[in-house]
């Protein structure tokens, strides 16, 4: 199964996106230049996390215009699985292709640590098969990562099974305290309606070797290799 | 054709949380600025730009606002355009 | 070229020139120089660039060494890694512009460093940075602290370079006149470790990135006399991190690359120090058109373009039939280039502007007729009495129960957790770090390409060298080839950055002189090589010099990053205390300084041979697993150490067999070779005792285990206090 | 005393680099907003205080740029007041 990367300009998670698919069984990833029209018969897509564009403006402004975006809109259109990681997710909200949009932190400083995430909803071929209220331990770096939504939309993500990640603690409570950023609602990730989309803050390919701190995040990478090929994923 | 300044501004709108204007507002309390109430905190933008007119030149800037300069989602914006002076920098 | 003028005092004083200067050039180049000559001549006799005062002291350094691919006069230096690999490293200070502008200085400081790393060919895979402030109480202190926190942090993280070590330090010297030290590691192969050559006549020169603008002109004469705020003119520079995350992506595609000769970054003195440094190294001139280098900026003079310090620029030496080549590579990274030039056989800086010659300077007067200056040091009355004092009675005087004094410590400044700094730095990016900041003594990387283990370290203890610079700087060495071997490396080679403060005053020099002597002995008796290093001196405010700060960076290796340890106590183990060599001793410690205000008596000194014995037991025991956990004892001595590995392991100490007294020498005493480890419970006494032989004496201490630190007699803290102490120093 | 809404514009000064407005310069060219000539980032701060009067509204606004809402080295600021209607949200 083929895996694109996409790498912006500033992006800089794609090398560790495509080191980590390596190790995923069943994974063929390969580099998408933003410039490119064409998406190399990726079977699924992910954009990865950095600062594309310095994130100057606003995280995710200017790459959203980016050649490969229209492709990236049109293959999600299709039914094909995209993940934005990062600032991957923020391109993804900026370029309206999922809800919502990611404000400064809290408390203002960018954060880099450990966290812990539950599988709020398993809709999405990124997450088939996981259990919901499942804890993944996972990195996170960021500065902007601050979810919000307004109370309609947010109303509707719960309804749809949208919100994928919430903040939480070891034990899977969610908090203000394990809600390092806070985001509404605690969200840490969510997905469009058809689910094939997922955007999160926090980084599961930083997350898939435990020598680094945790394997947790492999889920993500092997739930999609399970969906695929169980043919669960329309494009 | 000639030169324009559009001077933007683009600021949080009241339902969004502004963390930067709750520390701006606190770094000012701590300072002894107690008479502030309130801080919300936005971006200014400068573009310099040619155009027929200042109509013109304000229609574009909307345009750019909505494209690329604000996120509608979650800000508003205001835009004011005035000539520039040949020779004047920014 | 304009006619010679006549100079006053004022105006060589604006290019950091004496008068005996002055006319030591004019006599060399048999003619008075014009302006543009003599902006240029300042800039490259400077301290910053010419080394005047330093380069004579840093010949004690040993420099070889069979690991050796690239010792210092390059951009960086480098070690042979293993699997065709080198590693390549350097640090250098940005004090004085973090000093005006604490944001953009440390962030431009970052940019700086990180451009002498990609510019050897090599990939950056880690940052580090050691920094000293004022006290932290101080508002003025907290905003350098924060805001070069934020600098070093915002600029690393855009670059998706992981940060991941380095260290914070605190004391009034420093009010005024922060230090900023950034260290950055590339990893590169071997073989194709790139140099900043000129090469043959008829190259091209090619400047790439950023538009060159008015930023930071005199930067380095600024960085060369004592008062950075009154001497600073130049416009603030300004860091554009997403530029040069661009240019390093664009350099490192064009590596291999045939049509490229040299590559070398425009850092101190822009364009001037990058060309003449390029053509000094091969023999040749260089022959520049400044009126091809693209301006941001309308009506800059030819002075102001070739002494610029705009950010993110680079300098491309390129054969004459590859130019269209090179560019079409930074084409692609959206990123503008300009042929500026050319390298030429006569040895000479020709600049022009146009047509018009406004600069025709010998390469060599730059370079090898810098003044030297070799100066006569001595210690004021003063510092010699405030070593040798008995700080008996001092220490006595200290009344307080021994689980308050080790709070009082954890909650200090310089002891206290830097969580605050290190999590605004990314330090998972890259997908290496293996041990990051918090977690061990040292931050190890894996190495992608093999899975090697490479360790890196900053350190300095500048109390120890302001008191004794001897003694202090052979500390500074141990104590980081000390931290490698707590995590189970051995060092590979040392980079440094000589932080002080005026070398004219003769405390000063003498402070320099003996710390380097120390480091260097430390270097040569443990067989480190010191491949590449900085010196900033003129680090005072009001007249007065900084603690003598010689920081030390060190990078080492283990063949498997995976067999290595952290700090943490693991629950279960049988907690030892290994020493070699050395008497702890309360001179020069924090808890004399924390407890009863004062900075005094003799610091520790090294017992070299003692170390490496014991470094040899840490990286066997590491290797073979029995050692769970390793931690040095350092600032706040053996109940610091202690306290840090319970927290770091969430898990308590009982103590049943040590008996200690609230002797306070014994539980916080300094010295340089003693190490807290855990150890397999599997393993006995007896088993110990063999394995460590006469290498260094061991003392049971106990059992990680429960919720409480058991100081011998002293009574129990729970883990959970001595945590929030330590965590409750930043912000 | 009364509420008044200060409403600040820090830019960076005509000499110092700015990234970020040559980065939204690329983005707009590249949206085909052609006619752009120069851009420029700055912040726009609004300001809700309790002052006596309008010109003590703008000296204490003054005084919290060169404290902390403008970093004057390398930025330039500049205040406008305006009395603010009872009840009106910012
Ligand atoms: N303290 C030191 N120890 C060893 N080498 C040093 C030291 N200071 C400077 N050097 C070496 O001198 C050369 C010039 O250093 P520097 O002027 O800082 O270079 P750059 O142009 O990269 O800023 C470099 O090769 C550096 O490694
Ligand atoms: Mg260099």
């Amino acid at each position: 199964m083929k895996v694109g990367v996409v790498t912006f300009p500033g992006s800089n998670g794609d090398t560790d996106c495509i080191e980590t698919l390596k190790l995923v069984e069943g994974c063929e990833p390969q580099l998408i230049w933003h410039k490119s029209t064409d998406l190399m018969g990726a079977d699924a897509l992910i954009l990865p996390g950095g600062f594309a564009h310095g994130d100057y403006l606003r995280p995710g402004s200017i790459a959203q215009f980016s050649p490969v975006m229209r492709e990236v809109a049109r293959f999600a259109a299709s039914g094909g699985p995209v993940l934005g990681i990062c600032n991957g997710f923020q391109v993804l909200t900026e370029a309206g292709l999922l809800p919502g949009a990611l404000l400064r932190n809290q408390y203002i400083l960018f954060h880099c640590a450990w966290t812990h995430v539950r599988v709020s909803s398993n809709r999405s071929p990124w997450l088939e098969g996981v259990e919901e209220g499942t804890v993944l331990r996972m990195a996170v770096a960021h500065g902007q990562g601050n979810y919000f939504a307004d109370t309609e939309t947010r109303r509707r993500l719960v309804e749809q099974g949208q919100v994928a990640f919430e903040y939480c603690d070891p034990e899977g409570n969610t908090s203000g305290e394990s809600n390092h950023n806070g985001s509404v609602d605690s969200i840490a990730g969510v997905t469009n309606e058809a689910g094939n989309i997922l955007g999160m803050m926090p980084h599961p390919e930083r997350s898939s070797d435990p020598l680094l701190g945790s394997a947790d995040g492999r889920v993500l990478f092997e739930s999609l290799v399970r969906s695929m090929a169980a043919g669960a994923v329309g494009r | 054709m000639s030169l324009w300044l559009g001077r933007v501004t683009v600021i949080p709108k009241p339902s969004v949380n502004d963390p930067q204007g709750l520390a701006v507002l606190d770094g000012l309390h701590a300072l002894g600025f107690s008479e502030v109430e309130q801080v919300r905190v936005g971006r200014h933008i400068d573009v310099r730009l040619d155009a027929e007119g200042a109509e013109e030149a304000e229609a574009r800037l909307c345009q750019m606002c909505e494209t690329l300069l604000a996120n509608t989602l979650i800000e508003s914006y205001e835009v004011q355009v005035q000539p520039v002076q040949e020779g004047a920098a920014v | 070229m304009s006619t010679p003028v006549t100079l006053t005092d004022a105006e060589l004083r604006e290019v950091a020139l004496s008068r005996q200067e002055y006319d030591l050039g004019v006599r060399l180049l048999g003619r008075e120089t014009n302006r543009v000559e003599l902006g240029i001549l300042g800039a490259m006799w400077s301290e910053h660039c010419g080394y005047k005062n330093s380069r004579p002291l840093l010949g004690m350094f040993p420099t070889e060494g069979p690991e050796v691919l690239q010792g210092p006069g390059e951009n960086a230096g480098a070690v042979r890694l293993g699997g065709g690999l080198a590693a390549v490293f350097k640090v250098e200070s940005h004090n004085h512009p973090s000093a005006i502008e604490p944001y953009q200085g440390a962030a431009t400081g970052v940019g700086g460093i990180v451009r002498d790393i990609f510019t050897m060919g090599a990939r950056p895979v880690a940052l580090l940075n050691s920094l000293r402030f004022g006290p932290p109480d101080e508002p003025n202190n907290r905003r350098l602290l924060s805001g070069v926190v934020r600098g070093v942090g915002d600029y690393g993280n855009s670059l998706g370079i992981p940060t991941v070590g380095g260290e914070v330090g605190f004391s009034a010297s420093y009010r005024g006149n922060p230090l900023v030290n950034a260290m950055c590691v590339g990893v590169a192969p071997a073989d194709g470790l790139v140099r900043g050559l000129a090469g043959e006549p008829g190259n091209v020169l090619l400047l790439v990135g950023a538009d060159t603008g008015r930023d930071g002109i005199h930067g380095a004469t600024f960085a060369s006399v004592d008062d950075p705020h009154a001497s600073h003119k130049g416009v603030i520079q300004v860091g554009n991190p997403f530029l040069e995350k661009l240019l390093m992506e664009a350099c490192l595609e064009l590596l291999g690359s045939p049509h490229v000769v040299g590559m070398q970054d425009l850092g101190a003195a822009g364009l001037t120090s990058s060309s003449v440094e390029c053509a000094g190294r091969t023999g040749s001139g260089v022959d520049i058109d400044v009126s091809r280098v693209s301006r941001r900026e309308t009506g800059m003079t030819p002075y102001e373009v070739m002494l610029s310090e705009s950010q993110e620029r680079m300098l491309l030496v390129v054969r004459p039939d590859g130019v269209d080549a090179v560019r079409e590579v930074f084409e692609k990274w959206d990123l503008h280039s300009d042929v500026i030039g050319q390298v030429t056989a006569d040895g000479t800086l020709r600049v022009r502007d146009g047509v018009e010659v406004v600069c025709e300077l010998p390469i060599r007067l730059l370079i090898e007729d810098v003044p030297r200056y070799t100066r006569e040091g001595k210690p004021s009355a003063q510092l010699l009495e405030r070593r040798e004092r008995d700080i008996t009675p001092l220490a006595a005087s200290v009344d307080l129960p021994v689980e308050e004094q080790l709070l009082r410590l954890l909650a200090s400044p310089n002891i206290g957790s830097k969580r605050w700094v290190w999590e605004q730095y990314d330090h998972t990016i890259g997908t290496s770090t293996v041990l990051g900041p918090g977690s061990a003594d040292a931050a190890l990387m894996r190495v992608r390409q093999t899975g090697e283990g490479m360790a890196v370290v900053m350190d300095c203890n500048s109390r120890y060298c302001l008191l004794d610079p001897y003694s202090g700087g052979m500390g500074a060495v141990v104590e980081a080839v000390r931290n490698l071997a707590c995590v189970g490396a051995k060092p590979l080679g040392l980079t440094n950055c000589l932080n002080f403060g005026n070398p004219e005053k003769p405390e000063v020099y003498w402070h320099l002189k003996e710390s380097i002597r120390g480091m260097s002995d430390a270097c040569r008796a443990l067989g480190i090589p010191v491949v590449s290093g900085n010196v900033s001196l003129y680090n005072e405010s009001e007249d007065e010099a900084v603690n003598p700060t010689p920081v030390v960076g060190m990078v080492g290796s283990l063949p498997d990053a995976s067999k290595s340890v952290g700090i943490g106590f693991k629950e279960g183990s049988d907690v030892y205390l290994l020493s070699g060599g050395g008497q702890p001793t309360l001179g020069a410690s924090e808890w004399l300084a924390v407890l009863t205000g004062e900075e005094a008596g003799m610091p520790p000194m090294p017992d070299l041979d003692a170390a490496a014995r014991l470094h040899d037991v840490l990286r066997t025991g590491i290797r073979d697993g029995w050692i769970q956990s390793a931690h040095d004892v350092s600032e706040g001595g053996l109940a610091v150490a202690l306290a840090e590995c319970c927290i770091a392991g969430d898990v308590g100490l009982a103590t049943s067999e040590w008996s200690t007294g609230a002797d306070p020498v014994e539980l916080f005493g300094e010295g340089h070779g003693r190490v807290v480890i855990s150890v397999h419970a599997q393993v006995s006494e007896e088993d110990l005792a063999a394995r460590i032989g006469d290498s260094a004496r061991w003392e049971r201490l106990g059992r990680a285990e429960g919720k409480h630190l058991m100081l011998g007699k002293a009574a129990p803290i729970p883990v959970s206090s001595l945590s929030e102490a330590y965590e409750s120093v930043l912000p």
